[in-house]
């Protein structure tokens, strides 16, 4: 491939132009026609995107920091607005798990979805090239436009085709993040008035005093803690996630939350590294609770996508946890060894989860599709009718509660030794999910999976059928192999968060 | 002659009552349509006395258009008061609340 | 030999892999074979490797096979380690799995899951090796949770069973309250270590000894004795210590040749292998030693009584495992670790048997196991019969069989400790010969003593179980007898795991022993000079007086003492105070949070509260605009005024 | 007085406008109904005319005309132009509103191009009296506009709250022109700048004059609280009506603040930007807020005005260069999306019918999926998301603010979007989520079809390339 | 003094006289107030040397605009009765605020612009001085524009107000000359054919 392919642009605009023309084909037939035209075709666009996406991986340089495939053109000259992409390893990982699900949701979508398929697919496609873009701009307007944009088609995904709740769900999660996301605009354009520039790694450079930073932290904060979410600006998800149709409840899980967690990564810790650093109590204590807490409201929910939205939140505690308690290791050890530890941790779990909450998702879809319903005590006894689905479901139930050899534990594993480096009791709290998330999973496994077979409905399920089948392989395969060898995803990380690494540790105040 | 502040004074006194009238008057548009000419006469009063204070006509210069202005004003005031009372057969302040909130 | 380590783990796997996919292309039988393969290679290539290790005295064997992952100057490894203590290991898991293999095939004849339950227990082989065969944390704990894993599985096997599906998630949990510790202690390690490697954490031992750490108020702990407490609870919960025993009661609920190969035999004993593997660092903290012993001897004591009460015959055999693992962990609290493995080892052979034989008595009665329903069995099923007298007489550690040996060992090595907690641990293990005798021989006597408690119709079916049932009961029989006599000198005394145990002087409880021994029949006729012996004696006496002699006396003193019988029959409350307290204390807790804190906090007040706050301004600002021409009118000239006022006094 | 200073020439739009205007009337006069048609295109012809004028003009830097009272620069031409345009869409867009609603006459053109005349004559006004003048010519012809459609009982009514409070309006301007010609001796914006700068001024009668202008352009505006006439006015005109209110005279607006505070007061900015600061927060707030409580869309869209204007203001108070381009930015921008908006209300009403509540828009994407994405552009565009245009028009503003040193204006600012998104989104949500309350297909004329299309996709194109615009305003507002 | 007499006289009048135009109760009568406020208006500016101004006033607004009033007050049959009834509730917000602006204003200009301008007091100008003149002179020629747009917005006025307020009355029976030469012999006759009885 060429040097200067423009390969992010691709990424981005593809899936964009894919979904519109989806609705174009389907524009053009009025009166329904056949429906299998579009979901080819949304098939089709999703896969090529995830076929184009492959050389990031294979052509990425390990071992720098540099961001690559970088494209930068002049956009609004008025404000030194650029359209400026690039990915390092902190985000590539991130595109590429975008591309990898979305032509997943489209499969999950694929029958089930009766009402507007062409506008459900375009949906998706428009938004995977907007969360792509969030990935990989490294303009903040450009970033905040993918951002916000993103919100549009997620709101009408959980508003069209969601559940009964759907409007109070849909509202809510647009109203929250909007609201998180606008404090992020105006610290954007304070940055933008110091520094001249909207370009990320310039904001990255800019001296600040520590009230400012301060301040900026807060309203990125603002930003990120919804999206991720941290508690307490949690409520949001579980609403959201069981409103949801299963497509939207996984690019939610699988993805949207990570673009809070990459906030952080990108924003807040290199560009206000001083509050961060003062303000790690904070971050911790929140991503301790939401370990916590949120492990014992998982516990009693009798929802199982509620369950599975509320186990999210506390394993994206995680993810904060291990980005903010290098600043503790820091602290305590001033070669910092865990640090990186930390952050690759919250860097894999979030990846891994959005793998495995993808398909914890996709599971309970698949038992949605079958029963309408999502209560627990609906159910008992799948395993009878359904036994393959139930393997895959008690392997993904175990990847959720962080088995060794699954993805579910590499993050886990590298946050606790690291907050262990930090202090003992944040190992201590972190390490509670040991015992929650495994109380709450197998709990929920139990009384849906293993049983009797509970009542008429059950026992009339039919199993997985090959497409099925076949997207909870994917994903299934992608579990264990990171949970076997986490190496390779580890390795395009680590020259970045050394730099990131470097870069936080240094002071940028200015002034005394 | 008078110093130029009384004339001030006198037309602010003018709008005040002018725009007194105007949100006292709960019953008949006629009238408030007669504030508003009260209120135009005062900041007549105003142009006046600063342009003989300045030695300076545009202040009368102001006056002549403020009259024809209120003039065409005037005229189509009372045509949408004729249309309003045509419609609703009242021009009752009080009546005129199919719209809030 | 690295391609043969390879061969030893991924076979299983591999058979596992070939069981649980194509179970039904290759069908039952095909499912039973490839497992029975895969897991016999593991076995022979054991044997070859343990020839190696014990025999030509090969060198130690540390390398890694893979990153796994690499983290700064931090780089974790899949890797092997073979020395001594994993070469034993091996050979008693793939032994003992082996035999479990070809025993399911009767066993499990007419199960539907056939296929499964051979993918499971080669997988769960292939776990279990990893375990032990690791050098380095990283895949300790991999092996930990992989093992528990399948432990889950097969305990829920039976998943209709709504008693088996509880039992396993208990057991998954409760393991997982051991395993945080487990990880609590690894992350210690690696923060006062640097690394995950084994032998890189030893060197630093005495170091990280002195190293203080406060972890609540100005109390100063070792930072070592912390790392090794935590490392302890792990193994309370995989070994099933006081008080994170209450699983493994439970996980009868699943097939018996489960109950032997998993609960029994092998991963249970985990927890004692990696206490024996880590004795480099336990031998440093005292503190961590009295824990250990204090907890082991508990165990051993308590949880033997618990199994005199007991009816249903795993239960009862369960129970027995309880205390025999408290038995092991006192022997590593004394620094006995050799005597701990050493009983780990005929342990493994004769409750493998026992449970076996168990199971074969329940294929008999048609899976009842109530023993109240049995009685004079040995007449239909002669072998099983013999083969659990010989369990039994090892289990009690009559002389000259494995138990007698290794308990008996065991024992001296607590009468010589001279630590915190030792007298107690030295009262408890001892009271504990009596119980052990006393519950092993009211199991013999009441199922196949005695007088025919079952109807017409079982007796009618009752017969000596097929050859794949009972030829597995020979050959573990053999080892129950033999391989005390076999392998004490070399291995309690020989320094045969000189290079895997380390044991300051100060603390070699063996060694004194040692001083004593001469031969195997020396230590024989010595036992005869203990009181050990005598208890043993004593406590199948009174089984065969309670239980064949005088039938109507256990009643009466069931009446006589009911409230301490309420107590045993309640195995002391713990399950109560678990499911009352702690389940549901959780869930009350997470229900509260739930309602109050996000429903009624942040949605109510917070989220919603806000929204319903601009709604009702709304309402309220809206009326404002109330239609009438004079209020628009008032409201400007407020405004006029207000603006007026204020330019006019600010300037 | 010479040719020169005369100039009459740079006149010139008005002067064909205004030629085109009475072309029109006298036309008209001898049509009958079913003709009608000719009035609409005369009329289109003049506003391309007159356009056309303003494009050729030369135009060197800053000019005047007539003694000083005329003034034209690229910022007037800019507006002039978008002006015009947005007034000939407003023609297109009414015209099968006009003919469905059986509102046969040419008269609703005919005032429509008087006010046009007005705003022109407000963006080139270098005099108070001409700012007046066109003020009042643009005033009166919208309360025409707003009574026009007699047999309508709500539009006599708010025609004659308009009346009264802008009349009120009216005079309270004037009394504060009068107090600043008595401060500065002059009516003409450069002589008054001048006497400000070179401090000859009587600084109590200014203040009492600045208040007073204040509340007249507070007024014109419809800021909080002189706000109050917007909502019944837009509820009760008819919806072309209501469609050209909501977008042309905005323009007019900016270019009576642009020039009376920022040309000609700019040096008073210190006594006026506290007393913005306040009409902008409450703007902001009470609009938004109540808006949330509407049920009648174009109500709705009214107190979304009054936010707006509140967004506007904040540019104006900041009053550097990068305020001021701001403002006018998000005036140009909030004006191609009104437009839109008010159009897609024309668009789903038909004959007897006005889809003016939320309600009528149940299910839209079911009947019509297109014109559902375009209002679906147009009401995200207004909450402020990117990638719309009306986004980047709040960053301008509020990056303008920022520079300024009102970091907590912006955050109060985004703050109140956030309420403003509830009831955009609810647009959204009514069209999308519910189902339909009828089958009815909206089958809109050609015309009208292409333009809300081609709308609402303007919207999403200055979206994505929002870079020519902003530069455009930046190049005529100079630093 | 005169100057002074006069102008408080008139003054007094004209307040007086708006204090007249709203509080009466018949609009006749304000009316009739409002023209006695132009005509003492009128006085006021001819004080202040407006001779101009005060005569167009005096035309302009009690020949032409009031008479218009007068015009539409009749014209309407308004029910007087209803408009009768008073607002004296309101009364003294009334007065509260219309003191608060004369206080604020009488502020500016008396206690505070005592030693300004404001204080100043016009000289009489000679008798040669014409006021139309000066008017004349530049309201062709600098505020010819002005001028233009002033007779604009009158045209506004007319055009608005015919359209406002003259309307075809649905009843009205007009004929339609072009329909009736229209008209086509099918619109008026039906032939219809009928079969034969067939008793």
């Amino acid at each position: 491939m060429a040097e200067n392919f423009p390969l992010l642009s691709v990424l981005v605009w593809l899936p964009i132009v894919g979904g519109l023309a989806v609705l174009a084909l389907d524009a053009l037939k009025p009166g329904g026609g056949d429906l299998r035209l579009e979901r080819w075709l949304a098939l089709a666009v999703s896969v090529v995107v995830f076929l184009v996406s492959v050389p990031l991986w294979v052509g990425f340089e390990r071992g720098t920091d540099a961001m690559q495939f970088v494209e930068r053109l002049p956009w609004i000259e008025r404000f030194n607005v650029e359209y400026y992409l690039g990915v390092d390893g902190l985000s590539m990982p991130l595109v590429l798990l975008t591309t990898f699900i979305t032509p997943l949701i489209v499969l999950a979508g694929w029958q089930v979805i009766k009402e507007k398929p062409a506008q459900y697919f375009a949906a998706f496609l428009i938004l995977e090239g907007l969360m792509i873009g969030v990935f990989s701009a490294l303009d903040g307007l450009l970033f905040y436009v993918f951002w916000e944009a993103m919100l549009i088609p997620m709101f009408l995904i959980i508003g069209i085709w969601g559940g009964k709740r759907r409007v109070y769900a849909t509202v809510k999660f647009f109203l929250y993040t909007f609201f998180g996301s606008v404090f992020m605009l105006v610290s954007l354009l304070y940055l933008y008035a110091q520094s001249g520039s909207y370009a990320i790694l310039d904001f990255h450079q800019l001296p600040l005093s520590l009230s400012e930073q301060t301040l900026i932290f807060f309203a990125l904060l603002a930003a990120f803690a919804v999206k991720v979410p941290m508690w307490p600006v949690h409520t949001w998800l579980p609403d959201a996630h069981v409103e949801a149709p299963t497509g939207g409840s996984v690019i939610l899980a699988a993805i949207m939350l990570k673009m809070g967690g990459y906030g952080f990564v990108r924003f807040s810790l290199p560009i206000t590294p001083d509050a961060s650093m003062s303000l790690d109590w904070l971050m911790i204590g929140l991503s301790l609770i939401a370990v916590v807490y949120i492990g014992f409201v998982a516990l009693v929910q009798r929802d199982m996508k509620k369950l599975i939205a509320y186990s999210s939140i506390a394993h994206m505690g995680f993810v904060t946890l291990g980005f903010f308690v290098v600043f503790a290791i820091f602290a305590n050890n001033p070669d910092g060894d865990g640090a990186m530890l930390g952050v690759q941790g919250g860097m894999i779990q979030m990846i891994s989860h959005g793998l495995v909450s993808g398909a914890m998702f996709l599971c309970v879809g698949v038992l949605y599709d079958r029963m309408h319903s999502r209560e627990i005590a609906d159910y008992g006894g799948v395993v009878n009718t359904m036994p393959r689905f139930a393997a895959f479901m008690v392997l993904f139930a175990m990847a959720n509660a962080g088995l060794p050899g699954t993805s579910g534990f590499v993050g886990e594993f590298f946050v606790i030794l690291a907050s262990f480096q930090a202090n003992f009791w944040y190992a201590f709290l972190a390490g509670t999910t040991l015992v929650l998330g495994a109380a709450y999973t197998l709990w929920m496994i139990k009384r849906v999976v293993f049983g009797e077979v509970a009542n008429e409905q059950v026992a009339k399920l039919t199993d997985i059928n090959a497409r099925e089948f076949s997207l909870l392989a994917i994903l299934a395969f992608m579990v264990l192999l990171i949970g076997v060898w986490p190496a390779p995803l580890v390795e395009v990380m680590e020259a970045s968060i050394a730099g990131l690494l470097d870069h936080v540790a240094q002071s940028k105040l200015v002034g005394p | 002659m008078v110093p130029v502040s009384y004339y001030l004074l006198l037309a602010a006194a003018l709008f005040a009552l002018a725009v007194t009238g105007i949100f006292l008057n709960r019953k008949n548009v006629i009238i408030l349509l007669m504030c508003i000419e009260l209120m135009l006469l005062a900041v007549n009063f105003n142009f006046i006395a600063f342009s003989r204070m300045l030695d300076d006509v545009v202040g009368q210069v102001f006056v002549f258009f403020i009259l024809t202005v209120a003039a065409a004003e005037a005229a189509i005031g009372l045509a949408i008061l004729v249309v309003l009372f045509r419609s609703r057969r009242s021009i009752n302040v009080d009546d005129l609340d199919t719209m809030k909130g | 030999m690295e391609n043969i380590y390879l061969t030893i783990v991924l076979a299983p796997l591999v058979a596992a892999v070939v069981a649980g996919f194509l179970g039904r292309q290759i069908g039952r039988a095909g499912a039973h074979w490839v497992t029975i393969l895969g897991v016999a290679v593991a076995f022979v290539l054991s044997l070859v490797v343990a020839k190696d290790v014990f025999i030509d005295g090969a060198e130690v064997f540390n390398q890694a096979v893979y990153i796994w992952a690499v983290t700064g100057n931090l780089s974790m490894e899949i890797g092997f380690l073979i020395d001594p203590l994993s070469a034993l290991m091996m050979v008693v898991v793939t032994f003992v799995s082996l035999m479990v293999h070809v025993y399911t095939i009767g066993y499990m004849r007419d199960d539907p899951g056939y296929q499964r339950f051979f993918s499971y227990i080669s997988l769960f082989t292939f776990a279990m090796l990893m375990l032990v065969m690791s050098n380095n944390f990283l895949q300790l704990f991999f092996g930990w949770e992989a093992v528990g894993l399948v432990s889950y599985l097969l305990i829920g096997f039976w998943y209709r069973k709504p008693t088996a599906i509880f039992a396993n998630m208990k057991a998954f949990i409760v393991n997982r309250v051991g395993d945080f510790g487990f990880l609590l202690g690894i992350g210690a390690l690696l923060y006062y270590a640097g690394s995950l490697d084994y032998f890189t954490v030893f060197a630093q031992a005495e170091e990280i000894q002195a190293t203080t750490v406060n972890i609540w108020g100005d109390a100063q702990w070792s930072a070592l004795t912390l790392a090794c407490i935590l490392l302890f609870i792990g193994a309370m919960g995989k070994s099933a210590q006081v008080p994170l025993h209450v699983w493994l009661p439970d996980s009868m609920e699943g097939p018996t040749p489960i109950s032997a190969l998993i609960h029994a035999a092998t991963m249970v004993t985990a927890g004692i292998f990696m206490v024996a593997r880590m004795s480099p660092l336990f031998e440093y903290s005292t503190a961590a030693l009295s824990f250990v012993l204090v907890i082991g001897a508990t165990t051993a004591f308590f949880m033997g009584l618990l199994g005199l009460v007991q009816n249903d015959i795993k239960r009862v055999v369960a129970y027995s495992t309880l205390s025999q693992l408290g038995y092991m962990t006192v022997a590593l609290g004394v620094s006995a670790y050799a005597a701990g493995m050493f009983h780990l080892m005929t342990h493994a052979f004769f409750k493998a048997l026992l449970f076996l034989a168990a199971g074969s008595v329940i294929i008999g009665m048609h899976h009842v196991q109530d023993m109240r329903q049995m009685g004079g069995l040995r007449r239909y099923m002669p072998v099983t019969y013999a083969t659990v007298v010989i369990g039994t007489l090892a289990l009690v550690g009559f002389p000259g069989f494995s138990g007698y040996f290794s308990k008996d060992a065991l024992i001296e090595a607590v009468h010589a400790a001279n630590i915190p907690g030792s007298t107690y641990a030295y009262w408890c293990v001892l009271i504990g010969v009596f119980i052990t005798a006393l519950y092993s021989f009211r199991l013999l006597f009441m199922v196949f003593h005695g007088e025919e408690r079952f109807d017409r119709h079982t007796r009618e079916h009752l017969h000596e179980s097929p050859r794949v049932v009972t030829v597995p009961l020979i050959l573990l029989a053999i080892p129950s007898v033999a391989i005390g006599w076999l392998t004490i000198q070399p291995l309690l005394f020989g320094g045969a795991f000189a290079e895997s145990i380390f044991v300051l002087p100060a603390n070699d409880t063996l060694a004194v022993v040692g001083e004593k021994f001469t031969s195997p029949a020396g230590f024989v006729v010595h036992g005869f000079a203990t009181p050990a012996l005598y208890l043993a004696f004593a406590g199948a006496l009174t089984a065969w007086f309670l239980y064949i002699k005088r039938p109507d006396i256990p009643a009466a003193l069931q009446e006589r003492f009911h409230r301490t019988y309420s107590v045993l029959e309640h195995k002391y409350y713990f399950d109560a105070f678990n499911e009352q307290v702690l389940a549901r204390g959780s869930r009350f807790f997470g229900g509260a949070l739930w309602r109050g804190g996000d429903q009624g906090i942040i949605d109510g007040v917070l989220v919603n509260g806000s929204a319903r706050a601009v709604g009702w301004l709304s309402g309220l600002v809206r009326r404002v605009q109330t239609g009438y021409l004079y209020h628009y009118a008032f409201t400007m000239v407020i405004g006029l005024c207000l603006i007026l006022a204020w330019l006019l006094t600010r300037g | 007085m010479t040719a020169s200073e005369l100039n009459i020439g740079l006149a010139l739009p008005e002067i064909v406008l205004l030629c085109a205007t009475c072309v029109v009337l006298l036309v008209d006069i001898f049509l009958k109904d079913h003709q009608r048609a000719i009035t609409y295109l005369l009329s289109l012809v003049a506003l391309l005319v007159t356009a056309l004028a303003v494009a050729i003009q030369p135009l060197a830097g800053r000019e005047f005309a007539f003694s000083g009272s005329y003034v034209m620069d690229p910022a007037g031409r800019v507006l002039k132009l978008f002006a015009l345009a947005a007034m000939a869409l407003v023609f297109i867009y009414s015209r099968s509103y006009l003919q469905q609603q059986r509102l046969l006459g040419g008269d609703y053109y005919l005032l429509a191009l008087f006010a046009m005349l007005g705003v022109l004559v407000m963006i080139s006004a270098s005099s108070l009296l001409t700012m007046y003048l066109g003020l009042e010519l643009l005033a009166l012809s919208s309360y025409a506009l707003v009574a026009f459609k007699r047999d309508c009982a709500v539009g006599a009514e708010s025609a004659m709250k308009y009346f009264v409070l802008g009349a009120i309006a009216s005079g309270s301007l004037l009394y504060g022109v009068s107090m600043i010609y008595g401060a500065t001796g002059s009516i003409e914006l450069a002589g008054i700048a001048e006497a400000v700068l070179a401090g000859e001024v009587l600084m109590l009668p200014m203040a009492v004059g600045l208040s007073f202008l204040l509340v007249g352009i507070a007024f014109k505006f419809g800021a909080v609280p002189f706000h109050m006439w917007l909502p019944d006015v837009y509820q009760g005109a008819p919806t072309s009506v209501t469609l050209f209110l909501g977008s042309v005279p905005k323009i007019a607006s900016f270019a009576l603040v642009l020039r009376v505070l920022i040309e000609g007061l700019g040096d008073l900015h210190e006594s006026w930007s506290g007393m913005v600061l306040v009409l902008a927060v409450l703007s902001m707030a009470i609009g938004n807020i109540v808006a949330i409580a509407q049920s009648n869309l174009k109500r709705m869209l009214a107190y979304s005005t009054i936010s707006h204007v509140g967004f506007i203001l904040v540019g104006v108070l900041v009053g550097t260069a990068a305020g001021v381009q701001g403002a006018m930015y998000y005036a140009l921008v909030y004006v191609v999306m009104a437009l839109g908006a008010f159009g897609m209300i024309i668009l789903l009403s038909r004959e007897g019918f006005e889809a003016e509540n939320l309600e009528d828009f149940k299910g839209l994407n079911a009947r019509s999926p297109w014109f559902a994405f375009v209002m679906l552009l147009i009401m995200f565009s207004m909450a402020g998301l990117p990638p719309f245009v009306g986004f980047y028009a709040k960053v301008a503003v509020f990056g303008a603010a920022i520079e300024a040193g009102y970091t907590w204006l912006a955050v109060l600012g985004v703050l109140f979007s956030v309420i403003g998104a509830y009831y955009y989104l609810r647009v959204v949500w009514y069209m999308y989520f519910e189902p339909p309350a009828n089958e009815v297909r909206p089958l809109p004329a050609g015309d009208l079809r292409f333009v809300v299309s081609a709308n609402g996709l303007a919207v999403l194109a200055l979206g994505i390339l929002p870079g020519p615009l902003l530069s455009l305003v930046a190049a005529v507002i100079p630093g | 003094m005169i100057g002074h007499v006069l102008f408080f006289a008139l003054a007094a009048v004209l307040l007086s006289a708006a204090v007249g135009v709203i509080t009466s109760r018949n609009p006749v009568y304000s009316a009739m107030f409002l023209v006695l406020a132009f005509f003492v208006s009128a006085g006021l500016w001819l004080l202040l040397e407006a001779e101009f101004l005060a005569i167009v006033l005096v035309l302009v607004y009690v020949g032409a605009v009031m008479v218009l009033f007068l015009f539409v007050v009749m014209m309407l049959d308004i029910n007087l009765a209803r408009l009768r009834e008073g607002f004296s509730r309101y009364a003294p917000l009334g007065a509260v605020v219309s003191l608060v602006i004369v206080a604020l204003l009488a502020n500016v200009f008396w206690f505070r612009a005592q030693d300004t301008p404001l204080m100043m007091t016009p000289e009489l100008r000679s008798a040669e001085v014409s006021n139309t003149r000066e008017l004349g002179s530049v309201l062709y020629t600098e505020h010819v524009y002005a001028f233009e747009l002033a007779a604009v917005i009158l045209l506004v006025a007319i055009v608005a107000a015919i359209t406002l307020t003259m309307r075809r009355r649905p009843g009205l029976k007009v004929q339609d000359v072009a329909r009736q030469v229209a008209v086509r012999r099918e619109d008026r006759v039906r032939l219809v054919k009928m079969d034969a009885d067939k008793e």
